[in-house]
Formats: C-alpha cells, sequence, structure tokens
C-alpha cells in the first residue's frame, strides 16, 4: 500500500471534535501483503526482541488473579471480559513462554504452547490497540506490580512489524514519520501558524533561533486545534523573559511511531527533536501538554539516543511549576474552584504528579481533588492512540462516563488538564454527550492570568 | 558435665478442677434411671473408662449421698458395695487382694448382681446343706427335712 | 518401607530437590536475561529503596480498588494468612522447617492452627467457586491455575483430615499428608505459586523503575 | 487331664467363688473399655467356656514377652488366667526339659489336634532353611508350620512374631518373618509391643476364649479393643500438644513441667497401643509419663524408622548434599536456558 493510497483511503478530518481519520468500518485491520507465514515471523521476531529481564519477571509473575479487570475503564464500562488487562497481553505471553522463559525447552519440545498465529494476532489487535490507552491503571491494583501498561507496549512492536496496527493509528504514524506531523502540521505549515499568531496576537513567538537556552516543542494537536496553547507558550516565555526558541526541524512532540509500536518510527520523531535541540545548543527542552511525549522524550528519549542527552526534558507543567514557584512567572489570583485531571503519562506514569498542582495552587485556585486521583486517576480513555481509532468508540465513549461522573462529583468550576490529547478526548466526549464541562489547558490558564508589566529581564532562566 | 541432681524438678499439680463430666453423668444417670422405673431396665456405668478428675469423682460422691444399704463382700480381695441416697443407684467398688481399685462401677438397677446369690451357688449350698443336715444329731419325735423343691 | 517412611524419607528429599533445583532455575533463566540500559535522567537516585518500599507497601490494597476488589481479597487474605498460620504456626511444621533450615520459632495452639485451617480451606473452596463464575477469572484460567489449586487444597485438606483422625488410619493419613505437601513443593517451581518467590523480583522491578521516574506505586 | 471341664467347674474346684468370679469379670471388662453392663454376660460366657488347650512356641525372642506376662499386675487374677488355659507346652514356664518338653508337645498336640491355640512370641528365622534358629534339631520355621496345622487359632505375641520386630530390622542377617508371613490359613491374631502389656495379653486371651471367636483386629491383625487408639490421642500429656508447649530437651523447663515430647521425637502418634490407657507395672506409670518419648515399638518396622529422636514431622535423612547438588543443578539449568534463550533471541532477531 503506497503512502498515497492511505492519504485518499483515510483523509484527514480536520473539522471533527477530535482530530483523526475518515471512520473506515469495522475490520481486522492489516498492512502490507507479507503471507501468513512472514508476518507471524516478524511478529515473533519483534516480540522476542523485546524480551529481557524485566518482561520476563513479569510475564512469570501473574497469578491469574483477576483484579487488573476492576482497575480497567475499558472493562469497568464494559462488564467484557476480554478487555481485562492481562488477557490483552495472551499472545505475547504466549510467545514468551515458548521462546524465551527458562522452561521454553519443555514448551517446544511438548508443543505445550502452541505457535502464536496469526489469526490470533488479529484476534488480539482489538485488545492490544482499541482497548488499552496504556494508561497504567491495573500496574496499581497488581499484587505482583506487574506493569501491563509497558508490556501492551512492548507487544506492539511485534504488531507494527507485522502489520497488524489499526488503520488510522498505523496511518497518523505513516504520515508522522514521513511529514513530520501526525495532523498535517508539516514544519512549513507550523512556521506559517506561528507567524500568524504573532500577528494576531501581537505576542513574539521565535522561531529557528540559531541558539537559544530554551527549545519549546508543541503537540500538533495544540497547533492544529487549540493554536492558543502556542500563543500561550511564547506569552509566559516572554513574561519570564527568557531565551526561548521554537525550532522547524524539531517541533512535533508526539510520537505515534510509539503508540503504533512502530520502534523506528519512533526513533526517528524523537531524534528530530534531540537533534534539533543540540543544534540550538538548548539547555532545556520543553513537552508540551501532551501525555505520550513525556514518556517518549523524558523517560525514553535517552535510550532510543544511546546515551544521556545532553540537555534536560521537562514537561510544561513543571516548568511552569517551578517558575511560578520561585516568582519569574507573576500571577494574579484566580478565585475558582478547580478540579485537575491527572494525564496518566505525565502524572501516573511520568512521575510529575505535583508540579500542575503547585501550579494550581500558585495560580490561587482552590483545587478539589477528584476521589481517584493521582496515581489512580481513571484515564480519559483517549490515550495510546485510542481517540484516533473509530472503530474503539462505543467502548472509549463508555469509559468515557466513568470520567464524567468523577469530574461532575467534585462540583468544581473550572476542569483542567496538561494533554492535549486528553483535552481533545474531552472535547469529543463532551459533543458526544452534550455535556456542559468543557476541558481547559493549565498552560493557558496560567497565560491568560500573567501579572501585569512584564519583567522583560534579559537574563536567561534555566 | 552437669550430674543428674542439677536436673531440676517441678511436680504440677493434677488436674483437679471440675471437668463437667461429673455433671454430664448426673443427666446420664436421671435418663438411666427414669428407665428403671418405667421399664425395669438395668444399666452400669464404668466410672474409670470415663476421663473423671478427683474433683469431679468427689463432686458425684457429695452429689449422690449414701442411702440404707452398704454391704461388703470378701472374694478374692474386697468388694464395697452400697445404695446412693437415690435409690436405684448402686456404687459397687472392686478392689484387688492387696487393695487396689480393679474396677469401679454405679449400677443403675434394684438390686446388684454381686450381692444376689448365684443360682449354681444355692444349688450347690442346698447339698452342702443337706450333708450339714446329716450330721446334725436328730431332734426327737422328729422326721427329717426335704428341700428337693429348692 | 511403609508409607509413612516413604513420605518422610526419599519423596520428602526428591520433593525438596525438585524444588530447590526448579526455584533457581527459574530464577536464574529469568534474571540472566538480558537488560537494557536506562539513560534517562532519573527523577529519583538510588532508586533500589522504592523496590523494598513496593513489596512492602503492595501487599495493602489501596483504597480506590476496595470496592470492586474487597470480595476477593479478602478471601485471598483469609487463605494466605490461614496458610501462614498453618505452614508457620503449627509445631510440627516448625520442627520440619527447623531440622531443615536451623530456624526455630513457638507453635501456635493446635486449636487456632486447625481453625485456621479449616477458614483455609473454606476460603480455597470460595474462590475456586469464583474462578469457575466469574466472566474474567474463567477466560484468564488455564490448567496451572486449577492444578495449582488442588495442590494447595491438599495438604489443607488432608492435615485437617489427619487431625481429625478421619479417612485412613492416622499414619497412612499423615503420609498421604506429607507427600501432598511435597507433591506442592515439587510444583511450585513450575506453576504459579512460584509467585511466593517472584513477588519480591516483581514487586521489586517496578518498585525501582517506578521510583527513578518517580512514577505512582 | 480335665480337659472337658467348664472353666466354672475347674475354678469352683479350685476355691474361686462364683462371686469372685464375676468380680474377676467386672474388672476385665474394665479393663477391656468394654460397657460395665457387659461384665454379667462376660462371667456367664466364660463359666461355660472349656479349657483350651494351650502351645507357646519361642522362636527368635529374648523372653520379654513371657517376661512381661509373668508380671501382670493383678496377681490372683492373673493366676486365674492361668488356671483358664491348659499351657501344655512353654519352653520357659514348664518344668519338663529335653525329650520330655518335645513328647509333651507332641501328645498336647496330638489330643487336642484342631483345637488347640498356638501361642508364638519371637520372630521366623528363614535364612539358610532356617538353620540359624532351632530347636531340638528342628527350625523354628518347620515347628510353626508343624504346629500350626491343628491349631484353631494363633496368637503372636510381641512384635516380633507379630511384625518380625528387631531381628527382623535392617539388614535382617537371618533373613527372620513375622508369623503372619509363613502361615496363610488359620486366624493369626497379633498382639504386638516390645513387650505388649501383660493385661493386653491376658484380656485377649480371656476375649477369645469368653466369646471363641477372634476378636474384632485391625488393619495389622491388632485387637482394636486395645490397639483401636494411638498412644497420642489418650496420652495424658496431650493437652500440652494442643496448647503448643513442648520439651525442647530432656532436662528443660519443658521437660520439668511434663510437657508434650513431640519435638524430643515421641512416636505415640503414629503407635496403636493401650500404654496411655492400661500403662504398666501395676498401672504405676507408661514411657511418657517417666519422661521418654514412646518408641512405637508396638508398630511394624518400628526399629528401621529413623531415629527415636527425629521429630515425626522431620525427614528420616539428614544428608542435605542432594540438596545443594540440586540447588546446583538449577543454577546450571537456569544459566543454560538464559544462554540458550539469549541466543535464540539473537538468532530470531538477525534473521530475515
Amino acid at each position: 500500500m503506497s503512502n498515497g493510497d492511505i492519504d485518499a483511503r483515510f483523509p484527514l478530518e480536520l473539522e471533527a471534535p477530535r482530530f483523526g481519520l475518515k471512520k473506515p468500518e469495522a475490520r481486522f485491520d492489516v498492512q502490507g501483503d507479507m503471507g501468513d507465514d512472514a508476518r507471524i515471523a516478524t511478529a515473533m521476531k519483534n516480540f522476542v526482541r523485546d524480551f529481557g529481564a524485566v518482561a520476563a519477571t513479569y510475564m512469570e509473575s501473574c497469578i491469574h488473579c483477576g483484579m487488573c479487570a476492576e482497575s480497567c475503564h475499558f472493562y469497568v464500562a464494559t462488564g467484557e471480559a476480554k478487555y481485562t488487562p492481562i488477557w490483552k497481553l495472551e499472545p505475547f505471553k504466549q510467545a514468551y513462554k515458548r521462546e524465551m522463559g527458562p522452561f521454553a525447552f519443555f514448551f517446544r519440545t511438548f508443543n505445550l504452547k502452541k505457535r502464536t498465529t496469526v489469526a490470533q494476532l488479529k484476534e488480539w489487535q482489538e485488545l492490544i490497540y482499541d482497548s488499552c490507552t496504556m494508561c497504567g491503571r491495573c500496574t496499581m491494583i497488581c499484587p505482583m506490580a506487574i506493569d501491563i501498561a509497558s508490556l501492551v507496549g512492548l507487544a506492539r512492536h511485534g504488531m507494527a512489524q507485522a502489520g497488524l496496527v489499526p488503520h488510522e493509528l498505523w496511518g497518523v504514524a505513516e504520515r508522522s514519520d514521513r511529514e513530520g506531523s501526525p495532523l498535517g502540521a508539516t514544519p512549513k505549515v507550523f512556521k506559517e501558524r506561528c507567524e500568524w499568531l504573532a500577528d494576531e496576537y501581537e505576542v513574539s513567538i521565535p522561531v529557528d533561533k540559531a541558539r537559544a537556552n530554551i527549545m519549546v516543542t508543541m503537540s500538533s494537536i495544540e497547533i492544529m486545534k487549540y493554536p492558543q496553547s502556542i500563543v500561550a507558550t511564547a506569552k509566559v516565555l516572554n513574561h519570564m523573559g527568557a531565551d526561548w526558541t521554537f525550532r522547524s526541524d524539531g517541533y512535533e512532540a508526539t510520537n505515534f511511531g510509539m503508540l503504533s509500536g512502530n520502534a523506528q518510527w519512533q526513533k526517528d520523531i524523537s531524534l528530530r527533536l534531540i537533534n534539533a535541540a543540540i543544534a540550538c545548543g538548548a539547555e532545556l527542552l520543553i513537552l508540551p501538554e501532551c501525555g505520550h511525549a513525556y514518556g517518549a522524550l523524558r523517560w525514553q528519549g535517552a535510550n532510543v539516543y544511546g546515551k544521556p542527552l545532553p540537555f534536560k526534558v521537562r514537561h510544561i507543567s513543571e516548568f511552569l511549576a517551578e517558575n511560578l514557584q520561585n516568582g519569574r512567572i507573576r500571577v494574579q489570583p484566580l478565585a475558582k474552584t478547580m478540579t485537575f485531571h491527572d494525564p496518566c503519562q505525565v502524572s501516573r506514569r511520568g512521575g510529575a504528579m505535583e508540579a500542575p498542582r503547585q501550579a494550581i495552587r500558585a495560580l490561587g485556585a482552590e483545587l478539589v481533588e477528584m476521589k481517584e486521583t493521582g496515581g489512580l486517576n481513571w484515564c480519559c480513555g483517549g490515550g495510546g492512540g485510542v481517540v484516533t481509532i473509530h472503530r474503539a468508540d462505543p467502548i472509549r465513549y463508555k469509559a468515557f462516563q466513568i470520567k464524567m461522573k468523577q469530574v461532575e462529583d467534585t462540583g468544581a468550576e473550572v476542569l483542567t488538564s496538561t494533554c492535549s490529547n486528553c483535552r481533545q478526548t474531552f472535547d469529543d466526549g463532551q459533543a458526544h454527550f452534550h455535556w456542559d464541562k468543557t476541558m481547559t489547558s493549565l498552560l493557558e490558564l496560567v497565560a491568560d492570568n500573567l501579572a501585569e508589566a512584564p519583567s522583560e529581564r534579559p537574563s536567561a532562566v534555566k | 558435665m552437669s550430674g543428674l541432681a542439677d536436673i531440676g524438678v517441678r511436680i504440677v499439680a493434677a488436674q483437679d478442677g471440675l471437668s463437667g463430666n461429673g455433671h454430664a453423668l448426673i443427666h446420664e444417670l436421671d435418663k438411666r434411671l427414669e428407665r428403671l422405673a418405667e421399664q425395669g431396665a438395668t444399666d452400669a456405668i464404668d466410672l474409670r473408662g470415663l476421663p473423671l478428675s478427683a474433683a469431679d469423682l468427689q463432686m458425684l460422691e457429695d452429689f449422690l449421698g449414701v442411702g440404707e444399704i452398704e454391704a461388703r463382700i470378701d472374694a478374692l480381695g474386697l468388694t464395697r458395695v452400697y445404695e446412693t441416697a437415690y435409690a436405684g443407684i448402686w456404687r459397687v467398688t472392686y478392689y484387688s487382694e492387696d487393695g487396689k481399685v480393679v474396677a469401679d462401677v454405679l449400677e443403675v438397677t434394684r438390686q446388684p448382681g454381686i450381692i444376689t446369690t448365684p443360682p449354681g451357688d444355692v444349688a450347690d449350698a442346698c447339698g452342702r446343706l443337706r450333708e450339714a443336715l446329716g450330721d446334725l444329731p436328730p431332734l426327737p419325735g422328729r422326721s427329717t427335712n426335704n428341700c428337693e423343691a429348692s | 518401607m511403609d508409607l509413612l517412611s516413604f513420605a518422610r524419607g526419599p519423596a520428602l528429599q526428591w520433593a525438596l530437590v525438585i524444588f530447590l533445583l526448579g526455584v533457581v532455575w527459574r530464577l536464574t533463566g529469568i534474571l540472566l536475561l538480558g537488560r537494557a540500559p536506562d539513560y534517562s535522567e532519573p527523577r529519583n537516585a538510588p532508586a533500589w529503596p522504592g523496590a523494598f518500599k513496593l513489596i512492602l507497601t503492595r501487599s495493602w490494597p489501596k483504597r480506590e480498588f476496595a470496592a470492586r476488589t474487597a470480595f476477593g481479597e479478602t478471601m485471598s487474605y483469609v487463605f494466605h494468612i490461614g496458610l501462614a498460620i498453618v505452614v508457620l504456626g503449627f509445631a510440627p511444621h516448625i520442627l520440619l522447617i527447623q531440622s531443615l533450615t536451623g530456624l526455630s520459632w513457638p507453635g501456635l495452639p493446635t486449636g487456632l492452627v486447625t481453625l485456621s485451617a479449616a477458614l483455609t480451606a473454606g476460603a480455597l473452596a470460595v474462590l475456586l467457586v469464583r474462578r469457575l463464575m466469574h466472566p474474567v477469572l474463567r477466560l484468564i484460567s488455564n490448567f496451572d491455575d486449577y492444578f495449582s489449586w488442588l495442590v494447595v487444597m491438599l495438604p489443607v485438606v488432608t492435615g485437617l483430615m489427619a487431625t481429625a483422625h478421619a479417612g485412613p488410619r492416622y499414619e497412612t493419613m499423615l503420609a498421604v499428608h506429607i507427600l501432598s505437601a511435597e507433591l506442592m513443593l515439587a510444583w511450585l517451581p513450575f506453576g504459579k505459586l512460584m509467585h511466593s518467590f517472584l513477588v519480591f523480583v516483581s514487586r521489586g522491578t517496578t518498585g525501582a523503575l517506578f521510583t527513578r521516574k518517580g512514577a505512582a506505586l | 487331664m480335665n480337659d472337658d471341664q467348664t472353666l466354672e467347674q475347674a475354678l469352683l474346684r479350685q476355691g474361686v467363688s462364683r462371686r469372685a468370679f464375676l468380680k474377676y469379670c467386672a474388672a476385665l471388662a474394665s479393663l477391656m473399655a468394654m460397657p460395665a453392663s457387659a461384665a454379667p454376660a462376660l462371667a456367664e460366657g466364660l463359666a461355660k467356656a472349656r479349657r483350651p488347650a494351650v502351645i507357646w512356641l519361642s522362636f527368635q525372642e529374648c523372653t520379654g514377652c513371657t517376661e512381661s506376662l509373668t508380671r501382670s499386675f493383678y496377681p490372683t487374677l492373673e493366676t486365674l488366667i492361668f488356671n483358664m488355659l491348659s499351657l501344655d507346652y512353654h519352653e520357659t514356664l514348664m518344668a519338663a526339659a529335653g525329650f520330655q518338653a518335645e513328647a509333651a508337645r507332641e501328645a498336647a498336640m496330638a489330643r487336642n489336634h484342631g483345637k488347640y491355640l498356638l501361642v508364638v512370641d519371637g520372630s521366623v528365622s528363614t535364612g539358610l532353611d532356617g538353620s540359624y534358629s532351632t530347636v531340638a534339631g528342628h527350625a523354628n520355621v518347620d515347628t510353626l508350620k508343624r504346629a500350626a496345622q491343628g491349631a484353631a487359632a494363633i496368637v503372636a505375641v510381641g512384635t516380633c512374631s507379630s511384625f518380625g520386630g528387631i531381628p527382623k530390622a535392617n539388614p535382617n542377617p537371618t533373613a527372620a518373618r513375622p508369623v503372619s508371613d509363613i502361615v496363610h490359613d488359620k486366624p493369626i491374631i497379633n498382639i504386638s509391643g516390645c513387650p505388649p502389656i501383660p493385661e493386653v495379653i491376658t484380656g485377649v486371651l480371656a476375649q477369645y476364649l469368653t466369646f471363641g471367636a477372634i476378636p474384632e483386629l485391625d488393619e495389622h491383625r491388632r485387637p482394636r479393643i486395645f490397639y483401636g487408639n494411638t498412644i497420642h490421642d489418650r496420652c495424658y500429656r496431650r493437652p500440652f500438644y494442643d496448647q503448643g508447649k513442648f520439651a525442647k530437651t530432656f532436662d528443660d523447663e519443658g521437660a520439668r513441667n511434663g510437657w508434650c515430647l513431640y519435638e524430643l521425637g515421641c512416636k505415640g502418634p503414629t503407635t496403636y497401643n493401650a500404654c496411655a490407657t492400661v500403662k504398666w507395672n501395676e498401672a504405676t506409670s507408661f514411657p511418657i509419663q517417666s519422661g521418654h518419648g514412646c518408641l512405637g515399638c508396638s508398630e511394624p518396622d518400628f526399629w528401621d524408622k529413623g531415629s527415636f529422636y527425629k521429630p515425626l514431622s522431620t525427614p528420616t535423612w539428614s544428608d542435605r548434599a542432594p540438596l545443594a547438588a540440586g540447588a546446583v543443578g538449577g543454577l546450571a539449568l537456569g544459566v543454560a536456558a538464559a544462554a540458550v534463550a539469549r541466543h535464540r533471541q539473537k538468532r530470531i532477531t538477525e534473521e530475515q
């Protein structure tokens, strides 16, 4: 299948409440025209590549207690047993036991674990992609502390190489690798947007400065759907008098290569950011309000690069919190009750859980926590690429109801988060359920409430 | 090396509290006495076959009391028989010739078997009596008695 | 050789040999697989205290999950704690452990141990029914789950029977009890019962990895 | 001989009154844990019983069983039992010796063919055609076979004749066997114990005489009436076991307090006998009461079931080398499995 075909068959839907490709019919998706043997061999090769001591520990440890189901929004919302998190890994576990486990010899010799088949992987495509946001809530309930989300991430590698990814996700990932953005935010589009926004909002937006202390990145969701975020970013950084820049050779923080499971694309996408940051001599790379971008660069970036990164990587919420607390960002009090939706990859799995709360406190707003919050927050249902997959809509909407109930229970006036993917999932859910709550961006709230008389200190801010 | 003398010995008092078995036994006696009264059914309870503490036994003795009859039988050692204050309940204690208790029984009966004359003994006695009678000098004017009927 | 002598003699020796062989085999086979270096800038270093933290804290369920998992967790606690009381509290068991490891501690009254065993057996029975009824558990269960259940249940039941003098004569029942425990020992490394060791490895791994990132535990 | 006399007649002749006999039966019933109300029936049965002839054969034994029997705790009643039996041949107890004794046995066997009770103590040597143990030139095993032919029943007194006992212990140089291994066509009652409790021997004989039938036996052909419970179940120290209170050494606080001897290797839990209830030496005591664990002497192969001082729940072996070998083997297999897996990982990953 050529790339042109994909663009024609699944054109971008830029007017929809959340970005994606045109809705195809329900199906098992297959990319490429490999035979079944080649496909399964490729899947196995890429499954096996990932089996190290950590994955092995996890796969040996499951006691089949079934508790992970109770933590998963897709199981809780639907009651369907197949959405039990550990069940989603069944073919992956099967491959492990047969090929790499300590007793693999017996499993092979006596065929105690059968070879994984293409039919099986096709069946599991829905479980590995459509019904897992890799939110990691199941890790929190597992009595053996098995990190199922990371295993799903690994399982996706084999699926992607074997061409068994849901089309929309494959499509955006491929476009991302090819064009530099999953949603059409090519370098040209990005630069034009920045210029237009600078004019429209009368704000200085440096792009492609040769040297800068801080390199800022954006999510294409923000670029295309929430461009105010670009403005907000610029306002805050300018307010601080920071030495910063966007780079047209490394601005896209989303990494659909990682979400689809294509390790090569993941690397390509990450290296763009890393090389751009190195090129401009940045000491700090700020990741935008995007969940998986944090996991991709903050925690996996250096490993993709193969050595420690020569700059620090921080999420925008961490940056805001630090500078609100040390007074470099000064804000007017925002006397409202506010509830915060933790983006799974930043909070629970990323470890930046306190930063947004510090920022909210610095804003002077009253934070009303949801009943399950922080490390145990319910996922919005759209992460892990799920929001791109149309056939997952029914279960995603069901899962979203859990989220809506949580938000309603707080009674807070403002609903905010630090992930534009969560934000578009909320917007989509809001439209679907005709809900009266709109998700806001914490970054935009800070930018909108900056104190007057910005300090145009020339000194650099680390 | 420590000598045997160094090994202290502590004498632990035997269990002497009431175990409750004595009370259970009295309930049992009540049932069996009722059967004796209504159906004439006799019964016996081996006191040594039951886990009774010294206190239990003492309580039983005090509770049952002593009735009107007491007998001592001298055959291969002593046997002591007495009726308790509750007519129909007898205590029969068998001793060996050197005075050890070999059996201790509560009999629920109108008359314990050990007191009753064994039928064989009666027949033997009859023969012996007649023999003895033959040795007895006859009184003038009387004929010999006959105990064929017994 | 009678059954009891067989159970205490060669059977016990073989069971322990298989047990040790299997446990070491499996742990080594897992831990010696590749381990990729992590170049990311750690949020917390060193991370290993997190391993111990999670090993401890994950033993207690989180309040947020309680409503949905209370029943299964309660039953599991009953049978795990009950089993621990029986295995570690019953004097003859302590003697066995002492004879093998030299470690010893005071035993518990037989009545308490018997009660624990009965509760354990009850909880295990309930959990089996649950496994057969609950759609999730039925879906994810395999031979290992049912066989492991059996080899745990057998020593509990035969132990109770031996204590209660039920079934065959005591010495036979005792031998059957010991043999059933040996079956459990021999099976432990090869099935899910291995979690008695892997729980430390698995929780420790996640604890350390997540502490490094500052992620929620 | 007065073999046709009833027991009652024989006793009366010796001046034992009927009341005395009834009293004896009450004691016997109590001893055998029969219901007290059964005493009159027992008396009636025994009174009418004929005195059976008894032939007592001693093989590979230590005379402990006979010693035990002659130390029964009610001397008068004990005499009574002997009065009930017509003990026609017992090498240790009989006055006759040599050819006279042999002749007496042959005569008794012929006279009571098919009716006599054969009592055996000692195990039967079968090695070298039985020549390890002979009496008057006859191998024990042959004497037993011959005597068994005319026996109504066989009573094996002691663990040696019941189960082989110490002569049969490893390495069993004389190929010693129990009676039940040699004789297959006669009823056999085993009265095991090393030695058996004297009251148990007399009790079983009395019961056989009274009812004229083999009593109810357990798997090891022992009368359930005496061998129905374990020492442990009837032990006065049992409450300490249940409370988890154990003597750890023979001179510690627990031992002084009379706590349970399980940890010192007591075999009470797996030993069936009446020691804890009937006791020994005029009901004075029994091993556990005097501070030593039960050796399990009334059980088959008690000599070969591991140390007397190792608790029942512990291994009978102490060699840990196989365990270490297992762990080392596991390590080797684990390393090999990981190496193979990594090799496969490399191969699978690189092949295209």
